[in-house]
This record gives C-alpha cells, sequence and structure tokens, in this order.
C-alpha cells in the first residue's frame, strides 16, 4: 500500500480553483408550463417525486440522446422531481423508447412486473407508441401498448426535450 | 472478373472489382485480398432464390480499390469452409451466415450461435426468401456460453436491460471478487430484422431506414447508403455536395465525442465535467437543427444531394472550441480522473490488428485506420488522431483530439452548408448495367467505418442491403480489453469504447 | 430534561437528515450551473417511497425484510448516544464512543447481511465491498478516538465534549488537526460520499453502498436511504461538536435547549455545504485506491496518537 | 475435503451394532458426569472450596496431586461449562455422525483430562496430563485416519505439540529448584530468587512452549490444519478448552510465578499477540471452509488474548498497578466470552456439516430456510465474535482498549506498544467482522450455491439444547457483562501476593474503571435500541399512506430471465477485495489458463482458473524446516507412513523423556 503517496498525491494534484457556473446558466430553457392538474395521469401516483427505469427495447437510440439531454443543466429534468434510477425496485416506472423487439419483449415484461405498485408506463418516441413503421420486421414483436398498459405517450422521431419535460411533468405534477 | 471505376466527384476515383470464384478458391483468394493490405470490410449473403450467393467485400487503405469476392452456393445443401484461420471478422461473418441463411460452415472452430437468440425455431432462418413467419418458443431457453471452471468462479449477469440510459445487451462476467476471470458479451437483442425491410422497397424510402439505423450516427448511416445507391445507379455529385456531406459527417462526430467525454467523466463520478459537457451537447444540437432541421441531423442527406439550411457562424464554432478546452482541461487535469483512466482496459496493438478494429479504438490501440484517408469520397487534408497506449486514456485523448480537428474543420469550411443541391446525374439514373445494379458505400462514421452494401433489381428497387456498423468489427476487443480490469472498471472501460448496440444488431 | 434534550435531538435528526441530503445535492446541482431541484426533494421521495408497495424477492430470506429495520434501529440509537444538541442525555455517561462506533458498525453489517440474503449477485457485491471499507475503516476510527481520548482522559464522548468545553484552548493543537483529518476521511468513507463512494451513480458494477439496496423497494428502502442520511448528520455533527463543542449546553431550559438545536444546526450545514463543495471537484476513485486512502487516515491517527501522548497543545 | 468425510462413512448411519451404541453411550454418559463434576470442581473452585487430591500411588514414583486455587479453577469452570454442552451435543450428534471407536473412547478421558490441568499442583502431574491432552488430541484429529489431509494434520501438530512439550519440560528444568519438591508452591517460592538471565530463558521456553498450544504465529500452523479434521464436538473443544490452556500456562507460569520480568517480554508478547491475531484474522477471512476460517479465527483471538497477557506483564514493568488489574481482566475476560462463541459456532458448524457434506462455503448457503436453529446459533456466534455491542466478545476487548489508552506517555518501545496495538485490534477486528458477516452471510443466507439435496435431521433436539446453552450464554454474557465481569474481577484480585493494587470497580450492570472514566451500560443501550425498533416499526404508518400489499417477486436480474446458483456472490469472491489489499501478507497464487483453437487465438475453447491460497509464513518456514530435518535424518520419514502406532510412539517418546528429567 502507498499510503503516503496517495495521500500527497491527493492533497497536490487536484486543482484548487472552483470552477465557475457554466456558460450558458443565462439560457436554462425554463419550461414555463405549470403541469396542468386536470390532466390527471395515474392519480395514485404520490406527487412530488417521479424515479423512472428506463428501458430500450428496439430505440435506435435517437430518443436515448433527447432523454439524456433532458438531465443537462439546460434542462435539468430532476428539478422537477423526475430521476432515473438502476433498479426497477426503486422506480415509480417504465420509460420505455423504441418498437419491442422479439428479444427484448420478456426482458420488458419482466421489468414491468418488478416494479412496485403504483405504478406507470411511459412510451417515448413514435417507435413505442406505433413501431414508426418497422412493424414488419422479423424479429419485431409489438409496440408498447400491444403489451403494457401505456399511461403516458410522448410522440417525435425523436421527441425534443422540452416535449419530454412537459409530457412528464404531468406525472409527477411538480 | 469485372473491373471498372467510379467516381462519386470528379476528384475522386475508386478502383472497383468483382471476381466470381468457386467455393474451394474461396480460401486462397481471400488470403490473397489480405496479403495485399486490404481489409474485409463486408461480407453478406444473397438468397438468389434458386441459389445462395456469398460476397466479401475488400477495401484497400492505399489505392481505395473495393474488390467484392463472389461465391454461388446451391440453395438446399448451402456449406462453406470457415475462413477462422485466415480472419477473425470472417468468422464472425460466417457465423451471421449460418445464423441468418442457413449456411453450413465447414471446420468453423467456434461453430456457436451469434444473431439467434435461444427461443428463435431450430430451422427458421429469417433472410431466406421462404423463411415464413416463425413461432417464438417460450421458457428458459438460453444459449449457452463455454464455461469457465475453477474454484469459487461466480457469475455476474449484467443486462439486457443495464443500469443507466444504456441500449441493451447481455454482459456475462466469470469473476472471482473484482477479478475478471472473463467476459462474455451477448448482443442482438435490438435483432429488428432491419436488413430484410429494406428489400423490395425503393431507394428512398431506403433512406430514411437508414437514418433510423443507429440514431447517434444518422450522417454516417444515411451516406454510407447513399454512397452505395449512387455507385449502384451511376451518380455522380458535385464538388460542394461531397464537401457539406463531408462537413455534416463531422457535426455529427462533434456532438457524439462531447457527449462521451462528459460520460467518461461521469463515470468516474465527476458530475461537473459531464454537465458541462451536456451543455455543450446541447449547444451542438441545436446547431443541427438550425443547419439541417432535425437535431440529430435527420433529412441533410438525400440520393445524390444534400440539404442544408445556413451556414455555420465562425466565432459560433470558436466558442464551442473554447468551452471543449475548458472541459477538456477540467478532466485532464484531475488527479484522480487520469489515475483512473490511465492504464484501464487496455487494448494492445497485436489484439486490436488481429480483431481489425475500427475507428477511435483502433487509432487509440496504435492503428491508423481512418475511411476518410484511406476509403475517402472526398479528398480532404483530414488530419488523424493518434495515441498508442490503447487504454481509456487513450481513448479519451482520441476523442478529444478530434473535437477539435473536426471544430477547426467545420470552423474553416462552414460556409460549405446552406445550400439545397442534387446532382443532376440524380434524375437520368436508370439506365444501369447489370453491374452497376451494385454499389459500396464507405464512410467514416464517428465510430469508424461504416460500409453498406446495396443491390438493386431490374424493377428499381432494393434486393439486398448489408449494413455493417464499426461497432460490429468493435465489440469482441472489448471482452479482451477487459482482461486485466476489474469489475467496478467495466462501465468506464464499456463508456470508452461506446459501441453502437443497436447499429451493430440491426 | 435529559428526556426532552433527547426528544429535541431525536426530532432534529430524523427531520433535519433528508434536508441535508437536499441541501448537498443543491449545492452540487447550482455549482454545475443547474436549476436543481430544493431542498426538500429527498422529503417528497421519502413519503412517496413509504407509500409504495413493498416487493421480496423470492430467493430472500427473514434476515433480508429485518436487516432495514436492524439499520434504522440501530442508526437511530446511535442518534441518541451523541452529543448533538446537549451534553447530558439519559444514559450519557455510559455512552462510550467505541461502543457508540460499534453502533455505526451494527447497522453496516446487518444491511451487508441483508444485501446477502437477497440472494443477488449485486447485492453481495455491495456487501463485499462495504465490509472491506468497513474492515479498513475500523484502525482509522479507534485510532482518532484514542487520540481524542489521550486530551480528556476518558473515551466517553460526553466526557470528551466536556472537556473541551473547559479547556478550548486544547484544541489548538497538532494533535487535534490531525485526529480532524483523519476523521473527515472517516466522515467520508462511512458516509458513502465521494471519492469513496459515489452515491449517484446509476451503474450497478461501481456501486459499493447502493448495490446493497438494489433489491429494496417501498418503505424499507426508504428506511435505508433516511438511515444513510441519518448516518450522515450524526458523522457531521459530531465532528463539528468534537472540535468545536461552542454552543452545545447543559440542558436545563427549554430556551437553551433551541439555541443549542440552532447552533448544531448550523454547524451541520456549514460542514455539509463545505463538504458539499468539495464534492464537486472530487471523481471517485479506484476501487483499490479506496484502501489506500483509508490508510492515509490511520497513518493520520497514528500521528495525531503520538501527537496527543508527546507533543502539548499550543494553548493551555 | 469434508465432502468426502461424509461419503466415506455413510454407512455410519446404518450402524446396527448394538454393542457399539451402548459403547458410544457410555462414553456420553462419562463425559457428561466428567463435565458435570468439573463444573462443580471450578465453581467451588472460585467460591475459595479448593479442590485437593492427592494419589503417590499413582504414576510412579513421583504420584498424581492435585491442588486447585482460584486461577485454576476459574479455567476448570470455562472448560467445564463447554464441556457440558458439548457432551449434551454429543448426544445427539454422536449417533449420527461419524465418530470413530477410538474417538468416542477417547472424548471422555480428552475432557478429564483438560479439566485436571488447571488443577494440577506439581510438575509431573501437570506435564503427564498435558502429554495426555496432546496425545487424546491427535487421536481425535485423526478420527478418519484414512484420510491423507488427517494424516499430515496429525504430523504436523505431533510435531509441533512435541515441540511446545519438550519448550515446556525445559521451562520446568529452568525454573524448579532441584533441591525442592516439584509442587508448583514450590516453584512460586524459587522463581522470585532466579537470576534475571535464568528467568529470560524460562520466559522464553514457557512462550514457545505454551504460545504453541494457544496458536500463536509463528507456530499456529497445526491449528487450522487440525481442529477441522477432527469431529465437530472435539474441535469445538480444541478450539475453545485446549487452546486456553496454553494461555492459562502463561497467565500462571509467566505473570504469576516469574512476575516482574523486564520490558520486552510484554513487548515480544504484544507484538507476537498482534502479529498472531492480524495474520490469522486475514487468513479466517480469506478462506472458503468454514472450519478453517474457525480454526484460524481462534488463533486470531489467542493472539489478541496473547496482547493481553503481554500488556499485564508489560504494565508490571511499569508499574502501573490498576493497569495490571485492568489487562489481566481483559485476559480472563476475552478467554471465557472466546471459549463460549467459538464452541457454538463449531457446534453450529458441526451441524451443517452433518446435514450438507460439506463445510465448504462456495458450495452452501440458503441454510437459514432449512435449519433455522442452527443458523440462529451461528449467527449468535458470529455476532458475539465481530466485536460489536452486545456481542460476548465486545467487553473483553473494550476493557483492554481501555487499558491501552490509558497507558499515557511511556519511554522507548513502550511508546509505540499501545497506538500499535490499538491499530492491531481495531485492524483485527475490522477484518473479523469482514470474516463473519462472510461466513455467516455467505453460509446461511441467500440461496443454496449447490444442490445439497434434502436437508435431514436426525435426533436433532441433543444437538439444540447443547447449542441453546451456549447461545444464552452467549447473549447473557453480551447484554449482562457483570455476571462475568464480576467472577473475574474476584480471580484477578486474588491473583497474586496480593500485589495487584487498589482498584475500583462497578459490579452492577454497568461495566467500567471508575480510575480510567470509561463506562458502558450495554442493558441501558439494548433500551434504546429496543425503543428504537419500535419507533421504526410505526414510522413507515406515521410518514407513509396506506401502501398496497406487499408481493413476492423473481429477483431482478437485469432483464435477464433466470438466475442459476453461481449468479451468488461467493466466499472466495467475498474476501477478494481484502486478499488483493493484503496480498503482500496473504500471497494468493491465481492463474487463468486458457486455450484456444489453432485457427485464432481469439477464439477460446476452455478456460480454467486456478487458485491457491497457502499459509504463506507455513510455506515459509515449515516446509523449508521440515524439508531440512528430512535431508539430515529419515526419522520423518517413518512418520509419512502414517500409522497410529507411530505416532504414539512419538508420543511415548516424550513421556519418556520426562521420566528421564524427572527421575
Amino acid at each position: 500500500m502507498n499510503i503516503i503517496g496517495c495521500v500527497t498525491s491527493m492533497k497536490s494534484r487536484v486543482p484548487v480553483k472552483l470552477y465557475k457556473p457554466t456558460k450558458w446558466f443565462h439560457q436554462v430553457t425554463e419550461i414555463q408550463k405549470q403541469p396542468d392538474s386536470s390532466e390527471n395521469i395515474r392519480g395514485d401516483l404520490i406527487p412530488g417525486s417521479l424515479v423512472l427505469r428506463h428501458v430500450d427495447s428496439g430505440s435506435c437510440n435517437g430518443c436515448e440522446i433527447e432523454i439524456s439531454g433532458c438531465f443537462s443543466p439546460t434542462y435539468d429534468l430532476e428539478s422537477y422531481g423526475i430521476s432515473l434510477t438502476a433498479s426497477p425496485r426503486h422506480s415509480d416506472g417504465l420509460l420505455v423508447t423504441g418498437v419491442v423487439t422479439v428479444n427484448m419483449r420478456e426482458a420488458l415484461q419482466e421489468a414491468y412486473s418488478s416494479v412496485p405498485e403504483p405504478k406507470v408506463v411511459v412510451a417515448l418516441g413514435d417507435c413505442a407508441i406505433n413501431c414508426n413503421g418497422l412493424r414488419s420486421g422479423y424479429g419485431v414483436a409489438a409496440a408498447v401498448p400491444d403489451l403494457l398498459p401505456v399511461d403516458l405517450e410522448i410522440p417525435g422521431c425523436p421527441p425534443s426535450p422540452t416535449k419530454i419535460i412537459q409530457s412528464l411533468r404531468t406525472v409527477s405534477k411538480r | 472478373m469485372i473491373t471498372w471505376t467510379f467516381s462519386p466527384t470528379s476528384d475522386v476515383v475508386i478502383p472497383r472489382e468483382i471476381i466470381h470464384i468457386p467455393a474451394e478458391a474461396l480460401h486462397e483468394s481471400i488470403s490473397t485480398q489480405l496479403a495485399s493490405g486490404s481489409r474485409l470490410a463486408l461480407a453478406c449473403a444473397i438468397d438468389d432464390y434458386d441459389s445462395i450467393r456469398l460476397v466479401y467485400v475488400f477495401a484497400n487503405p492505399c489505392t481505395n480499390r473495393r474488390t467484392e469476392i463472389e461465391v454461388s452456393l446451391t440453395e438446399h445443401d448451402a456449406k462453406i469452409g470457415s475462413l477462422a484461420a485466415l480472419s477473425f471478422p470472417a468468422s464472425r461473418f460466417e457465423r451471421e451466415f449460418h445464423d441468418l441463411f442457413g449456411i453450413k460452415i465447414l471446420n468453423h472452430p467456434l461453430p456457436r450461435r451469434l444473431v439467434r437468440h435461444g427461443h428463435w425455431p431450430a430451422s427458421w432462418y429469417p433472410m431466406r426468401h421462404d423463411s415464413g413467419n416463425p413461432i417464438f418458443l417460450k421458457g428458459n431457453l438460453e444459449f449457452p456460453f463455454i464455461p469457465v471452471k475453477g474454484p469459487g468462479i461466480y457469475e455476474i449477469p449484467v443486462g439486457p436491460i443495464h443500469a443507466g440510459l444504456i441500449e441493451p445487451g447481455h454482459f456475462r462476467f466469470y469473476a472471482v471478487g473484482e477479478t475478471i476471470i472473463k467476459l462474455k458479451i451477448r448482443l442482438w437483442y435490438l435483432h429488428k430484422g432491419l436488413e430484410k425491410l429494406f428489400e423490395g422497397n425503393d431507394v428512398f424510402y431506403g433512406l430514411t431506414l437508414s437514418e433510423k439505423i443507429s440514431g447517434d450516427t444518422s450522417v454516417g448511416h444515411s451516406l454510407a447508403y447513399a454512397l452505395a445507391v449512387e455507385e449502384a445507379l451511376g451518380i455522380t455529385v458535385d464538388e460542394d455536395i461531397a464537401m457539406a456531406r463531408a462537413m455534416l459527417l463531422e457535426l455529427e462526430r462533434l456532438y457524439n465525442h462531447v457527449s462521451d467525454i462528459g460520460s467518461l467523466a461521469n463515470d468516474v463520478g465527476f458530475s461537473l465535467a459531464n454537465a458541462q459537457a451536456l451543455v455543450l451537447r446541447e449547444k451542438l444540437l441545436r446547431i443541427n437543427e438550425q443547419i439541417t432541421g432535425h437535431r440529430l441531423l435527420r433529412g441533410a442527406i438525400s440520393i445524390g444531394g444534400v440539404h442544408t439550411l445556413r451556414q455555420i457562424n465562425r466565432d459560433e464554432m470558436a466558442q464551442i472550441i473554447n468551452t471543449f478546452s475548458e472541459i477538456y482541461s477540467m478532466i485532464n487535469e484531475n488527479a484522480i480522473v487520469r489515475e483512473r483512466f490511465t492504464g484501464t482496459a487496455t487494448l494492445r496493438k497485436d489484439d486490436a490488428i488481429l480483431l481489425d478494429v475500427l475507428g477511435p479504438t483502433a487509432r487509440a490501440s496504435g492503428i491508423s485506420s481512418d475511411a476518410r484517408i484511406g476509403n475517402p469520397f472526398i479528398n480532404l487534408p483530414f488530419q488523424t488522431a493518434a495515441q498508442t497506449a490503447g487504454d481509456v486514456m487513450a481513448r479519451f485523448q482520441i476523442r478529444a483530439n478530434e473535437f477539435e480537428n473536426s471544430a477547426q474543420l467545420l470552423q474553416a469550411n462552414g460556409q460549405v452548408f446552406g445550400i439545397t443541391a442534387s446532382s443532376s446525374s440524380s434524375k437520368n439514373a436508370h439506365c444501369k448495367s447489370p453491374t452497376s445494379a451494385r454499389g459500396i458505400g464507405i464512410v467514416e462514421g464517428w465510430r469508424g467505418t461504416i460500409t453498406t452494401r446495396v443491390e438493386i433489381d431490374s424493377s428499381n428497387r432494393l434486393s439486398r442491403v448489408k449494413i455493417v456498423d464499426p461497432s460490429w468489427f468493435n465489440w469482441p476487443a472489448i471482452p479482451i480489453a477487459m482482461s486485466e480490469t476489474i469489475v467496478p472498471d467495466f462501465p468506464l472501460a464499456n463508456k470508452s469504447f461506446n459501441l453502437s448496440y443497436s447499429g451493430n444488431d440491426l | 430534561m435529559t428526556i426532552i434534550s433527547l426528544c429535541a435531538q431525536i426530532v432534529f435528526i430524523l427531520t433535519g437528515s433528508p434536508l441535508v441530503v437536499g441541501l448537498m445535492s443543491w449545492i452540487k446541482n447550482r455549482i454545475e450551473g443547474r436549476r436543481s431541484a430544493d431542498v426538500l426533494q429527498p422529503w417528497r421521495e421519502t413519503r412517496k417511497l413509504f407509500s409504495k408497495q413493498v416487493l421480496y424477492p423470492q430467493t430472500a430470506g427473514g434476515f433480508f425484510r429485518f436487516a432495514p429495520l436492524a439499520l434504522f434501529a440501530s442508526t437511530l440509537s446511535a442518534s441518541a448516544m451523541i452529543p448533538l444538541v446537549s451534553i447530558e442525555l439519559p444514559f450519557s455517561s455510559t455512552f462510550d464512543l467505541f461502543w457508540v462506533v460499534g453502533f455505526f458498525l451494527l447497522g453496516s453489517v446487518f444491511l451487508a447481511l441483508g444485501a446477502l440474503d437477497s440472494g443477488t449477485v449485486f447485492g453481495g457485491m455491495g456487501a463485499s465491498r462495504e465490509m472491506m471499507i468497513v474492515a479498513l475503516l475500523e484502525p482509522s476510527i479507534l485510532m482518532s478516538v484514542y487520540a481524542l481520548s489521550i486530551r480528556a482522559h476518558s473515551s466517553n464522548i460526553f466526557a470528551i465534549v466536556r472537556a473541551t468545553i473547559l479547556h478550548p484552548g486544547q484544541i489548538a493543537s497538532p494533535a487535534s488537526a490531525l485526529s480532524f483529518a483523519a476523521l473527515v476521511i472517516v466522515v467520508i468513507a462511512e458516509s458513502g460520499r465521494l471519492p469513496v463512494d459515489n452515491p449517484n451513480t446509476h451503474l450497478e458494477l461501481t456501486m459499493i453502498h447502493e448495490a446493497m439496496t438494489l433489491e429494496y423497494s417501498g418503505y424499507p428502502l426508504a428506511l435505508i436511504k433516511w438511515a444513510s442520511a441519518i448516518r450522515l448528520v450524526l458523522l457531521l455533527g459530531l465532528i463539528s461538536n468534537l472540535f468545536l463543542p461552542e454552543g452545545l449546553f447543559d440542558s436545563t431550559n427549554l430556551v437553551l435547549l433551541g439555541v443549542s438545536v440552532l447552533i448544531t444546526g448550523a454547524k451541520v450545514t456549514l460542514l455539509a455545504s463545505i463538504l458539499a463543495l468539495a464534492e464537486v471537484h472530487m471523481a471517485k476513485l479506484r476501487l483499490f485506491r479506496v484502501p489506500e486512502l483509508l490508510g492515509g487516515s490511520f497513518v493520520l491517527g497514528l500521528l495525531s496518537v503520538t501527537a496527543s501522548l508527546y507533543l502539548p497543545p499550543i494553548l493551555k | 475435503m469434508s465432502v468426502d468425510a461424509i461419503a466415506s462413512t455413510e454407512n455410519s448411519h446404518r450402524k446396527p451394532l448394538t454393542s457399539f451404541s451402548i459403547f458410544a453411550k457410555i462414553a456420553n454418559l462419562l463425559s457428561l458426569i466428567f463435565s458435570i463434576y468439573g463444573f462443580k470442581t471450578g465453581l467451588a473452585g472460585i467460591n475459595h472450596h479448593f479442590f485437593s487430591v492427592s494419589l503417590p500411588w499413582l504414576a510412579p514414583p513421583f504420584g498424581i496431586s492435585f491442588h486447585s486455587d482460584q486461577l485454576g479453577s476459574f479455567f476448570t469452570l470455562i472448560i467445564a461449562s463447554i464441556a457440558v454442552c458439548v457432551s449434551i451435543f454429543n448426544c445427539g450428534y454422536i449417533r449420527v455422525s461419524s465418530f470413530s471407536a477410538i474417538s468416542i473412547a477417547t472424548f471422555p478421558i480428552f475432557i478429564a483430562t483438560l479439566e485436571l490441568i488447571p488443577l494440577a499442583s506439581t510438575v509431573p502431574t501437570f506435564l503427564i496430563l498435558w502429554e495426555m491432552m496432546s496425545l487424546e488430541s491427535i487421536l481425535l484429529v485423526l478420527n478418519h485416519i484414512e484420510r491423507p489431509n488427517a494424516q499430515r494434520a496429525a504430523l504436523l501438530y505431533a510435531v509441533l505439540s512435541q515441540l511446545s512439550f519438550f519448550s515446556i519440560l525445559a521451562f520446568f528444568a529452568v525454573i524448579t529448584n532441584p533441591f525442592d519438591n516439584a509442587t508448583f508452591s514450590a516453584i512460586g517460592r524459587h522463581a522470585s530468587l532466579l537470576t534475571p538471565d535464568t528467568r529470560n530463558w524460562a520466559f522464553i521456553l514457557a512462550f514457545i512452549g505454551f504460545g504453541t498450544k494457544a496458536g500463536l504465529v509463528p507456530l499456529h500452523a497445526w491449528l487450522p490444519k487440525a481442529h477441522p479434521e477432527a469431529p465437530a464436538p472435539a474441535s469445538a473443544l480444541m478450539s475453545t478448552a485446549m487452546v486456553s490452556l496454553g494461555i492459562y500456562g502463561l497467565v500462571k507460569f509467566v505473570s504469576v510465578y516469574l512476575r516482574g520480568g523486564p520490558q520486552w517480554w510484554g513487548l515480544l508478547l504484544v507484538a507476537v499477540g498482534a502479529i498472531s491475531a492480524v495474520y490469522c484474522v486475514m487468513q479466517s477471512s480469506s478462506s472458503s471452509d468454514l472450519k478453517v476460517l474457525l480454526a484460524y479465527s481462534t488463533s486470531e483471538n489467542m493472539g489478541i488474548i496473547a496482547m493481553a497477557v503481554g500488556t499485564e506483564v508489560l504494565m508490571t514493568a511499569l508499574h502501573q498497578t490498576y493497569l495490571v488489574f485492568a489487562s489481566t481482566l481483559a485476559t480472563l475476560i476475552l478467554v471465557a466470552s472466546h471459549a463460549i462463541f467459538k464452541a457454538l459456532a463449531f457446534l453450529a458448524t458441526g451441524v451443517i456439516a452433518h446435514v450438507t457434506g460439506t463445510t465448504d462455503l462456495d458450495s452452501l448457503g440458503g441454510l437459514a430456510k432449512k435449519l433455522r436453529f442452527s443458523t440462529a446459533a451461528f449467527g449468535i456466534a458470529a455476532i458475539s465474535s465481530s466485536g460489536l455491542p452486545f456481542g460476548a466478545a465486545f467487553i473483553g476487548e473494550w476493557i483492554l482498549l481501555q487499558t491501552l489508552i490509558h497507558i499515557g506517555p511511556t519511554r522507548g518501545l513502550a511508546a509505540l506498544a499501545a497506538p500499535l496495538a490499538i491499530g492491531a485490534i481495531a485492524l483485527t477486528s475490522g477484518i473479523g467482522i469482514m470474516a463473519m458477516v462472510k461466513a455467516f452471510g455467505i453460509g446461511f443466507l441467500g440461496r443454496a450455491r449447490s444442490d445439497l439435496g434434502e436437508l435431514k435431521l436426525e435426533n436433532f433436539r441433543a444437538m439444540q439444547f447443547g447449542m441453546g446453552l451456549l447461545a444464552v450464554g452467549n447473549i447473557l454474557i453480551g447484554f449482562f457483562p457483570s455476571s462475568l465481569t464480576s467472577i473475574s474481577a474476584n480471580i484477578v484480585h486474588g491473583l497474586g501476593n496480593g500485589s495487584f493494587g487498589p482498584t475500583t470497580q462497578g459490579t452492577s450492570e454497568t461495566l467500567g474503571f471508575d480510575t480510567l472514566g470509561g463506562i458502558i451500560l450495554p442493558i441501558g443501550s439494548a433500551a434504546i435500541l429496543i425503543a428504537s425498533l419500535l419507533l421504526t416499526t410505526i414510522i413507515p404508518t406515521i410518514v407513509g399512506k396506506s401502501h398496497p400489499e406487499s408481493r413476492t417477486v423473481e429477483p431482478w436480474a437485469c432483464g435477464a430471465r433466470e438466475l442459476s446458483p453461481a449468479m451468488q456472490y461467493n466466499a472466495s469472491s467475498f474476501a477478494e477485495p481484502l486478499e488483493r489489499v493484503f496480498s503482500d501478507v496473504l500471497r494468493p497464487h491465481r492463474d487463468v489458463e486458457t486455450e484456444t483453437f489453432e485457427e485464432s487465438r481469439l477464439i477460446m475453447s476452455r478456460i480454467q482458473f486456478r487458485n491457491t491460497q497457502q499459509d504463506a509464513i507455513e510455506s515459509a518456514l515449515y516446509n523449508r524446516v521440515i524439508a531440512a530435518i528430512s535431508q539430515t535424518a529419515q526419522i520423518i520419514r517413518l512418520f509419512h507412513n502414517g500409522s497410529l502406532r507411530r505416532y504414539l510412539a512419538f508420543g511415548a517418546v516424550g513421556l519418556l523423556a520426562m521420566v528421564v528429567f524427572l527421575s
């Protein structure tokens, strides 16, 4: 064990300067629209916190780019109480992207049954909602609504972060 | 043997040849090609109803020559001797032949399934013309891995549903504590049957499909497809169109590389840098939208043309370069981050050569693989980043270098955008010889070299499209690079390769 | 009166701990340029989890179910044994620092056993890593306790704090500085913060503490998260009161108790903010560098002991 | 390795021989009688009703005589308490398990010998009993004489116990006045008159002799090999009673008779104790066999106790009287608590070995659902041994820590002793916790790692009763330590010629030393813990709304369908991070062998992993020594044949040597 070496390297080499807040801080996209209380998606969900387990069941990775974009400081989805998690046990629902391929069907259903009640299913992107023209592929099983009770659809190929945030806020109600 | 040349633009000449040989001569012919310095860029099988044709495409990085070696097999008893001893990628293409076409591979050392998942019906070969509708089996029908034996070994199954925002794939670690003894990867969870979806459709529909191959590489894949179709139909494009296309590729490289760099920092818990990288990526995505009308650059490439809305502002690019260099130094100067990156998941050069890896992965291991230089569709003075260490640090540095190079190129050539142009020859592209009904497109996407091969039938419909994403070549590199890496470093190592699942699985 | 102080302390810790976690992530988020959720967000999540269904994996046994309760109860017990808002609590003359540290360990051990009982890979992986850290942390903790007890001639926490209040000058010694540094590393490692563990990671393979909780859902999960928040606040409170006990009073009347609560709250907030600010610049160490860091902490503790024994404090 | 132990004696279940079972019953009855009688004697002894027997006709020419004192009675009491529980346990175990006739016959005699050793009052009595104890335990180790492991362990054990024996013999030779009789009281009188050099030699000889028996590094290697070979009740006794006698020897002869040695005696004891503790706990945490793990843990505990003895010697040299008192107290409490939790752990392991046929942690798991009682027993033993609050081991370690932190500034090497000793204890208890979490969590919780078949129990009640008694004992010590501390304090007070200075000590439910300024009150904290637990159970109803019914589901496997038995953390893996950290000490040998096809070196056909863990000290020291011996003399080669007669002959040589020396 290089005890001393570690301690000194920790002390000396980590830069001391404080990083300035991000350049485009002022450009943060405020999504002004407060969620409409009449759009009552899954009233049994506790408002204020929505933790989702993302499942890519056959996406082209385009929707994932926009979802990760939502978590950038520019949009900061987490500030609306919405976050992603590793374990479906910790989550309040699934965020499904892409068509459901034959090879992912069981995994998706497994993930759904691993989420504790009350739970939502969000189908994100045209592929998840209606297969977006890929239905006739021999490896494609179905669109998400054919397999799971979808509570919220976010259309787009891929939907923009603004759109995603607006839609999800109707669930988290923050 | 058929030999000709094709000129996509006025100053690029691509020598082309097709060699038709009997099955017995395949081994020798392939080894001749490999000996001449060409690399096996693509291999595909084509079901011609009465026979099955295998096509091996070689691309020579010195002469830009593309060679197709063709073998015909009988429909009912299709079999071919394995080329595993000659080329590792060939041995994987062969497994794909078997899984999708039912071609028997003789003397393959490890004829395991590659594409087929356990629940596929046994004699269903989906790419055959008479495959029909399968009834998928139910229950636990996993296909086995080679067991790793020894005391105290346990298995970590990870996936197909990964933690985080990652595409599906299954990783099986055989480990003792934190030491990885062996890593096995099973993919094709995203297998949609995309190649068959092309068949029977017109070339314009194919273009929209090719944008969905991998959402983060829509320019790369659609351009490779467009180049292949253009060659098949004999379309040549003007210099400025080719230039705009090249710059679109660089634009795609920018937003993906900055995202990778942020993710690498995030995987070692340095979220500050990731936050800044995400902001920069958002900025770039907005520029993408302004230039092409789509945040992921879709719709910018058309057959024989290009579609862009506005030019790139030099100051805008300068600002991006500045911000990037701040993010880069923030990561690069952090002692803990450097320590985490250095020496992690090393891919040695000799392994990299055997695997024939592509793109930044290859360049980080000391291989100068770059289709922009070796197999270009336009001649530009590209600078290729080079590293030799082959570890996470090297792949990080390659991405950072490439980002800067690309951003400078865009800064210098941003004025090529703002055009919506189409080649004049694309209008009268209906007269074609039997040989020109096939085309190959090679493009250096941000992950590496994408190769697409199309065949167009006499009724002007796509009869076979084969796409090879660089990830297809690079995936086997991960288990090899992981051999001396501990379990908790795997996500970082995997992210440093950042391979496409969607582009691989199709 | 000591009972009232105890109740005040428990309420302070129970309600305050999620806020401290919220505060730390708020600070980190703001520095990253985010809008950020407010400090109440952990509370919202806790409340939500308490109203969710509980799922138990088939493979798990009774220990899996018992572990969150045991973890929370032992953490709560530890919070009744530490001078946070008063230097007089019920049984406080029997709260030896070694004993209280044992309660923290008890919680870790139960959580690790619960994780192993889930019968999954990640549970065991987290438990193994956590126990490695616990095993290596133990020497640093005991060394720091030793160093502190030399000054007070007792290893009773309340006695140590009282000794510091009586002789505030003694704190200005090399020994204190060294043991403070050692304890800071202990606090970081015990509470699973960067650079030892990344509480925000979503990647199972890199997790330490989080990996043990992957199978939990509903209120057991809430208890685990809450317990780790409490643990963080306790450690911050402990370290601040060991080295800066000013503002801590004998619980003789309610006004002084209120003042103590406020001052301790302020100290914990300040320390948490500093920790969050430092974390922004940190990355997570490679797993096998963590032992080196803990070894460093042990060496600091050892030096601190030597200094306590052989170097006089600067001020008498 | 234990799999074949069971397999080879599978027919033992079907032993129809009635004469055999009558024989076993008689043996059981005898062991019960011996242990209960020993318990009575010990109990009487600590209350100053001493046991005194003289049998001059036995073993002429010097006769056998016993005259107990408080210290001896205390050890007899501990040994007998364990023996009672073990004997009760054995009533059930002997019928289902694989005892050889010799082991059955030896067992009661072994108990009697163990109980009598602390009561011996003359050198010949002590030596004869000591040698008998070694021989009997070798016989028990050779229970499965056909197994090469047992033979090797017995050989190593025989060699080292003879080494121990000869050192003790030499020690007595040095310390005894040749013109006086060979009673211990005469030795006590004579010891203070010896020259410093003689005393130093005596100390070293006693240290080697008793240290080997206690399993201190580097003379520990027999322990983790021999203990697992004996049947569970025997290993329980060996790992508790027999090793304690090593400590008894150190306390009685070094700190009582050779009272007031130089500082370096204490420092040596502390250093060797610390090294033993740290080294053996590392070995313990990295072993995958439950019995080996426990055996190393025994060595670790003996190391800590040796540190306590060393502290006592050091404090005597530094004239810190109340710390002398405290450290002696720590010694006695540590011995007692170790005996009680380790016996329980070994008995529970015995049940596991019997029921599952293995003690390999890598193939155990999920026992909690099937063997609730043994799981609870092992769990209590594991928690007790890991130095956590309410555990039996906590009290002794805490008193030792209190002693060490109150040493204060000293000069010379002693200045380093306290900080490093605390560091060693801390590291030991940290890794010890890990080892016990591993043993319990991997072995008993979660899922089974291999198909163990239907777990059948036979005649479990007696075994449950035996383990239950020990478990209750553990809990009592954990929650009400004063029961043990007040007894021990009395013993300490009675020790030595009143030279243990003024002390005060809480004897109510609080435990502590007013002079040291440390008090703990386990029962008070237990009240807090229970209150917290109650609060914890009602919190969910306060904070949350009503929540849906809980549900049992498949474990989450990242979307993969099923978890195979291999997809669970195992023992080797659990310890691997720590092994890596301490690779300099543990020196794991790992090696991955891959075979590839000749077509491509990237396509693998077979992957084989090997992992060999050796006791580094053993391989560095013993193997060389043994190799050297076997080169110079052919004696060792004779022993490799492994016949029982040779081992006995080896023992007889010892006895003969003693006779020659004494006459």
